[in-house]
């Protein structure tokens, strides 16, 4: 199980700020967890249209599409930084 | 020092304490973010600072870390609102303390760059047409990316930083 | 704004001043100096400034003139202390508010560095060998120098700065 | 005749804070002026002895030394800057 977090549009988009999940095993990086993502369509098809503005931080991190994710990880969708 | 908090805060008192029984402290610079009323050419009454909680304060205090390893510096400070605020409110205080001036102003300078580019912070905007969320600007990113090859700055006598 | 005092100045209230009422400013970046114990490797009980009044609010008028000439700034502020002052305490403080932090950092810059070359000021500091005038800084030239040929920052959008 | 103001040590050098002075009618310049002060002996002599370290404004301008001094004028002398 990992657990995601959505914030600002992707938020808004996805319907819900955070969920449990447990994606099949075949998910071992975030771009297949974003694949999968989509795959569950509605919101989150949406929210992942465009996957230029989507950011993504794995336990508190930005990462890269091609890092690991496993069971137990906290991982957060996010649009571009707009503070300060 | 890092703050994130939903209160505004007292600004001179927050930079008194950079310097507070330092006297090795030569110069403080610091910089305030705050609301404006327009956006581009819209209107602004609000906006609201949603951020992810778990995550902003390691940010921000890597971003610290980083500026004091590039510089010699005293002290740093770092205090971020979230929720709404409007304009006139302050969002942000970044500030950097220390022997001289030239570190002071570079290190204040890159903490708030990397924060616009590196804290998880999203800026809603109501506008007459409803919320808006900001996009993120290209010269953010610019900005940030001048300090990716910067050196620290040199040290200078004198006690006057 | 420009005042030149012998009294210590309250820096939470002097910046507010810069924004207060004023929703179009985005950024206030302000640079404190203060009073170091030491200078070079020389201790410093106190330090006394020197000025030349008839001068020098005349020559802070066109340091501020000219940063107003060169960015886009709502205001700014220049306060400069003179008289006895001992480590810690607060000599000088300068500010730049605009819509834009780039604009706000880089007038403020060079509010600083060019007020250490242009505002008839002099340090007289207090050490165990007796008082000695502070020799002018050739890094501080330099710091002038770097202005000279600088151009204003661009604007750019967003209602935090 | 013209005001003269000294600061900082060139003030102690010259061991007078101000003073009104009446230089020939052959000292039009600022570096001519100089040379009369160094004439004049004693601790003005100190004072201007390195020319290197005399920064001049006229009327409260910083000028170069061949500007122009005249009756009327307030000149001052003072090392270079060290404030801020």
């Amino acid at each position: 199980m990992m657990k995601i977090l959505y914030f600002a549009w992707l938020r808004e988009k996805a319907g819900i700020g955070e969920e449990d999940v447990s994606p099949p095993e075949t998910v071992t990086t975030v771009a297949e967890l974003v694949e999968w993502m989509k795959s569950r369509g509605g919101g989150f098809a949406e929210a992942f249209a465009d996957e230029g503005m989507v950011r993504v931080a794995v336990n508190q991190e930005h990462v890269q599409t091609d890092h690991p994710v496993a069971a137990g990880d906290e991982i957060a969708f996010f649009p571009p930084i707009t503070g300060g | 020092m890092i703050r994130v908090q939903a209160e505004d805060f007292d600004v001179g008192r927050e930079l008194e304490k950079l310097s507070d029984g330092n006297h090795g402290v030569g110069g403080v610079c610091s910089f305030v973010g705050l609301v404006r009323d327009i956006a581009g050419d819209k209107p602004i009454q609000a906006m609201t600072l949603e951020h992810y909680p778990e995550m902003t304060e390691l940010a921000l205090a890597k971003i610290e870390a980083e500026a004091h390893d590039r510089w010699p510096l005293e002290e740093t400070l770092i205090i971020h609102r979230y929720g709404r605020l409007e304009p006139g409110d302050r969002i942000v205080l970044v500030a950097a303390a220390s022997a001289h001036r030239e570190a002071a102003f570079e290190a204040c300078h890159f903490l708030i760059d990397w924060l616009k580019t590196q804290a998880p912070f999203w800026k809603l905007e109501e506008t007459p047409d409803g919320g808006q969320w900001v996009d993120a600007r290209s010269s953010d990113d610019a900005a940030a990316e001048r300090w990716v090859e910067t050196k620290p700055a040199k040290s200078k006598p004198d006690a006057a930083e």
